[in-house]
This record gives C-alpha cells, structure tokens and sequence, in this order.
C-alpha cells in the first residue's frame, strides 16, 4: 500500500515540475503573436518591422485629421509619448474621431509612415450619457483621454 | 414613438441583436419544456404498466 | 454532506416552475423598458449600446455557467455523488445558448462600432472556443452508448477545458485586444453611468432567472432520462 | 514498454496502407495551395508556413481512429492493460509509435516539400524544429482524445470537434519562426494532462 502511494506522490511531484517548467518557458517568451495590435512606441522600438502588414493602434491625435479629397485621410496614431503619421485611403467607421480610440490595419513603411488599407474604431470602456459629459466637462472633473 | 424605432440610425443593429437574442431565449425554453412533456407522458405510461 | 434528490424535492421544483416563468418574463420585460426608452444613449456609440444590455450579461452567464460545470464536475470526481452530474448536465445547454447569443449580439454590436462583424482578437476567439467547448461537452455525452461511461468521460473534458475561461476573462488584459476591457470590475468604480447600470443590472437578473428557470426544466428531464436509461438497461 | 512498441511499429510496417495514406493527405493539402491562391512566390512562402501547420493538424486528426481503437475492438487492450500493471507505460509506448508512424514521414518529407515552395535553408530549418517541437504536443493530445472517444459513435466529427480547439494554441505560434520555447511549454502541458487523461479513459474502458 505504501509503495503506491509513494508511487502515487512521485507522479504528481513530477507532473507538478514539469507544469511549473511548461508555463514559465510559455510566459518568459511570449510573443507578440497573439497581440491583436502595436502601439507607437513599440513600432518605433523595433525599427524590424518596417515594410511589413500589420495593425497599429491608438489614440487618433488632436489636430492632426486631414482629408485631402473624399476618400483620402491623414491623421497620427499617438500613445502618449509617440506620434505616427497614417495615410489612408477608404471610408472611414462613424465613430472615427480625434482624440478616441482606434486601429488601423496595413504596411508600416520604410520612412517611418503607415499606409492603412482599414481603419477599426476602438471603443473604450466608459459609457456615459452626453448631458453627463456635459456637466463634468462644466466642472471641469473630466479627466477622459 | 417614430424616434424609438429608429434609435437614433442603428434600428437594424438594436432591433435584429434584441430579436435574435428573445427569439432564441423563448425557442430554447420550449423545446426543453416540450421535451420534459413528452419524456414525461412516456414515462408515466412506463411505470403505470409496471404496476 | 450527500445530497439525495427525492420525489419532495421534485415536486417542489415542479410547483416553483410557473412562478419562475412569470417572475423570468417580468424582469425581462422590465428589463426592456429601461434598455430600450428610459436609458439614456451613450455618447459616442448612440443607441447602438444599447445591444450591450444584453450581450454583457449572457457573456457573463456564458463564463460562469462553463465554471459552474467544470466545477460540478470536479465535485462529481471527489464527492461521487450522482446529484452534482445531473447539475452539469442539467445546465451545459442554457451555457451554449448564452455564449452564442453573446457571440451573436457582440458581431451585431461590432458592425457599427468598430466597422466589422468580427475580428481575431484574443478575447472573441477564446469566446468562440468556449462555443465549441461546450458543444464538444454536449455531442460527447450524446455519442457514448454507455451513459455512466458517457458522464465520467464528457465530464473529464469539461475540466480540461476550464482552462480557457481564465484566458478568456483575462484577455483583454494582457493582451492589446480591439474588444475594450471590462467596464466592472471589483477593484475600481464602474466605468458605466448609473443611469445605464440600472437596466444593465435588471437585464442581469431577468438572465440569471432566464438561467435557473431552464436549467431547473432541465434537471428534472435529465433525472427522467436517467431513471428511463436504468429501466430500460 | 520495449515489446509494445516493437509490436506497435511491426504492426503497422504489415499494413503499411495507413501509413502511406496519411503522408499522402498531408502532401496533398500542401500541393493544393498553389492552385487556391497563385503561384507568387513570395505568397507561396508565406502560406506555406501556416498552411504546413493546419496540413499537420489535419493529418494527425485522421490518424486518431487507429491508435487505440483496434486493440480496443479485438480486445487486446484489455490483455496489454493486465500485463502492464502501470498503464503510464502502455501509454508512453503508445505516443512513441503514434508519433513514429503518422509524424516521422511528415517531417523526412517536409524539406522536400519546402523547396517546392522558395523556403530557403534558414527558414526550413526553423520550420523544421518548430513541427518537430509542436507535433509531440499534437500528438499527446490526439492520444488522449482517442482515449476518451474509444466507446463514441460518429467518431470523425467529434473528434475533430474535441481536437481543434485543443490544437489552436499550437497553430497560433507554429507559425512564428522563433517562438520554439513556447511550443515545448504546451508540448509539456499536454504531456501531462495527455498522460492522466488517457490512463483515466483507458482505465474506464478496460473496466
């Protein structure tokens, strides 16, 4: 009876190891695969990844939405502390907008420009009515983006 | 009440998920209630011949 | 503690039954006026958040139904009382039916919001596998010829997939995810009105009523399928 | 554990029809590529690595009905499972000659194939290791599914549907040259859950 449960408890302590190892080899190098997008910074960081398709997200930068024709937008991407200037092509979602959340999908170019063939808007996670907003915009307590 | 329907240009959107979403609520709560009728008249039946 | 299940207790869920069918359908209808007239639009999205009443609470439900079946489960293996199967059992359908309809409204809601019906990003593809979890859970159970074989083995699956509900809560805070992060959340104050908490939180009820209404019909058909499985063997 | 295996590889070297069956699936779904999307070959490059990883989940799919199932319908799984008083050993011989018989001939041709499709060394090389790493863990988890689905009916279907789910995380870095260290981890999380799983199913069968 003993040896099967020091049968037993060997099993288990072994397992438990080799889990133990499994996850910290799984955590230690996790990649970018399954982020659904990069951030400014983390673009500007790995100078790599120029000329490749890929999704660059963040928040649209006040002041800097152009539209050249119809169709044709320039806009930057920031995250606080990077700006990266999108050319895009295309129709935009409704709820495109400076300053909000967005990501957009296409080539990060050798020149340090993203040319975007799609443009998803972000939604954050706060809902509010607009009379709110409007009276923590008059108090002066709205501290969004 | 025009205004409700159209809530505010997404109707599609709020009415089509909401009708989905009663409609397949009230679909899945019948078949499990007719269900339990059916498995019930049979077992009743089963058991009174039994005895 | 050994729960048995007698004809006492059936007979009691059999004489809740109505009561929770009017109770489900009054909330629920509660639930519709304040979602769709007396809360306010959002913002930026409009009217279209207002799919969020009922897409959050059945993702919710979808999660912690997988959780209380895994750990029905669990309990089955440990305890080897009978009652604890029947739960599982009883309620791994109604978890189906809200993970879809969260899939479904989601999609609904991503088309305005975002300008498609669905991406792959972390959180919605580990919903999707939840999805598939389940049917796996459901179909296995069906194809075993041999019920109490069927249960021990459905039932070992189900708990190899617990590991997805961890990475589905958690997604889209590790990962940068298009689908924002959780707007509740215990550590901080909701990032949600309280004008647009309150039908949230009706819809919540009407859905867990929605939960327990069925799985109770459930529970009492699976108790017959299994008295009609040990007569017929 | 020696003698399961000799008998393992001996029987399936006598019907060697299983064996040239699945080498010729996973080749075909490869070969079909250029077909469906365009002899560019850039793009033939770049799906090939994807592709190779859904070609191998596939193949290991197919393959599920033929490790447990014979010795469970003649009845020498019962006789094997009395003779080895642990079944963590029928078990661990068991993944050997799965993963010999249906991923060996996988990866040997798999340099081959990846010539056809402008793969140069490096990247073959990374190909190589990381379907190398990644097929053990597919493996384990085709063994405990083929456990667990031995007395199901509709067997194909369900098994796919257990499976794929199970397979994604593979999928999802497989693809990525350098992500082999992630690819152990998982190979040695479903070693271990594999090995509890199949020796519980096993268990419950035999009974």
């Amino acid at each position: 009876m003993t040896s099967l449960v020091k049968s037993r408890l060997i099993k288990f302590l072994l397992s438990l190891i080799i889990v133990l190892i499994a996850v910290l080899i799984i955590i230690f190098n996790l990649r970018d695969n399954i982020i659904y997008f990069y951030g400014p910074t983390e673009l500007l960081k790995n100078s790599d990844k120029q000329g490749q398709i890929m999704r660059l997200g963040g928040l649209v930068s006040v002041d800097s939405f152009q539209n050249e024709t119809d169709s044709i937008f320039y806009f930057s991407i920031t995250d606080g502390d990077n700006e990266i200037e999108v050319k895009y092509e295309g129709i935009l979602p409704n709820l495109f907008a400076e300053d909000k959340g967005v990501v957009v999908e296409g080539v990060y170019m050798n020149d340090g420009r993203f040319i975007a063939n799609k443009v998803l808007a972000k939604h954050d996670e706060n809902y509010m009515p607009p009379e709110v907003i409007e009276t923590l915009k008059k108090s002066g307590k709205w501290q969004g983006e | 009440m025009n205004e409700l329907l159209d809530m505010g240009g997404y109707a599609i959107f709020v009415w089509s998920s909401y009708g989905i979403f009663f409609f397949s609520l009230v679909i899945f709560f019948l078949i499990n209630m007719l269900n339990l009728r059916k498995y019930e008249k049979i077992f009743n039946k089963t058991k009174n011949k039994i005895d | 503690m050994y729960i048995k299940i007698n004809n006492n207790h059936i007979e009691l869920i059999k004489s809740a039954n109505p009561y929770l069918i009017f109770a489900t359908i009054f909330v629920f209808i509660i639930g519709l006026y304040y979602s769709l007239f007396q809360s306010p639009p959002d913002y930026i999205q409009g009217d279209s958040m207002r799919i969020m009443y009922i897409h959050v609470p059945s993702a919710w439900f979808a999660l912690m139904t997988y959780s209380i079946l895994a750990g029905s489960c669990v309990l089955w293996f440990i305890t080897r009382n009978p009652l604890f199967n029947v739960v599982a059992r009883s309620i791994a359908q109604v978890g189906m039916v809200f993970t879809l309809m969260s899939l479904i409204t989601g999609s609904i809601w991503g088309k305005p919001t975002w300008g498609v019906w669905w991406v792959w990003d972390a959180r919605l593809t580990s919903m999707l596998i939840l999805f598939f979890l389940y049917i796996a859970y459901i179909f296995l159970w069906q194809a075993i010829s041999n019920k109490e074989l069927a249960s021990k083995i459905s039932a070992a699956l189900a708990i190899i997939g617990f590991i997805n509900i961890p990475i589905i809560k958690f997604s889209v805070d590790w990962w940068n995810t298009l689908h924002q992060p959780a707007s509740i959340s215990k550590l901080s104050a909701p990032s949600i009105d309280e004008s647009m908490l309150i039908p949230l939180f009706i819809m919540t009820i009407a859905c867990f009523l929605f939960l327990v209404t069925v799985s109770l019909i459930r529970f009492r058909l699976v108790l017959i399928e299994n008295k009609m499985l040990r007569t017929s063997n | 554990m020696l003698n399961l295996i000799k008998r393992d590889l001996l029987l399936s070297f006598y019907s060697s029809a299983n064996f040239f069956f699945t080498v010729s699936f996973f080749v075909l779904i490869l070969i079909l590529i250029p077909f469906a999307f365009g002899t560019q070959s850039d793009q033939l490059t770049n799906l090939f690595k994807g592709v190779v990883w859904i070609a191998l989940a596939l193949s290991i799919i197919i393959t599920v009905d033929r490790i447990y199932n014979a010795d469970y319908e003649d009845g020498n799984l019962d006789i094997i499972m009395q003779k080895n008083k642990t079944i963590e050993y029928l078990v661990i011989s068991k993944y050997v000659t799965h993963w010999f018989i249906y991923c060996l001939p996988l990866l040997v041709i798999l340099p081959i194939l990846s010539f056809l499709f402008y793969l140069d060394y490096l990247e073959t090389i990374q190909i190589f290791i990381n379907l190398f790493i990644g097929s053990f863990g597919m493996v384990f988890i085709a063994n405990f599914v083929s456990a667990l689905t031995l007395g199901a009916k509709r067997t194909i279907f369900l098994k796919a549907i257990i499976m794929i789910p199970l397979f994604v995380p593979f999928i999802i870095f497989g693809s990525d040259a350098g992500s082999w260290p992630i690819l152990l981890g998982l190979s040695m999380l479903s070693f271990v859950i594999s090995i509890y799983v199949t020796a519980y199913g096993l268990r419950l069968y035999g009974e």
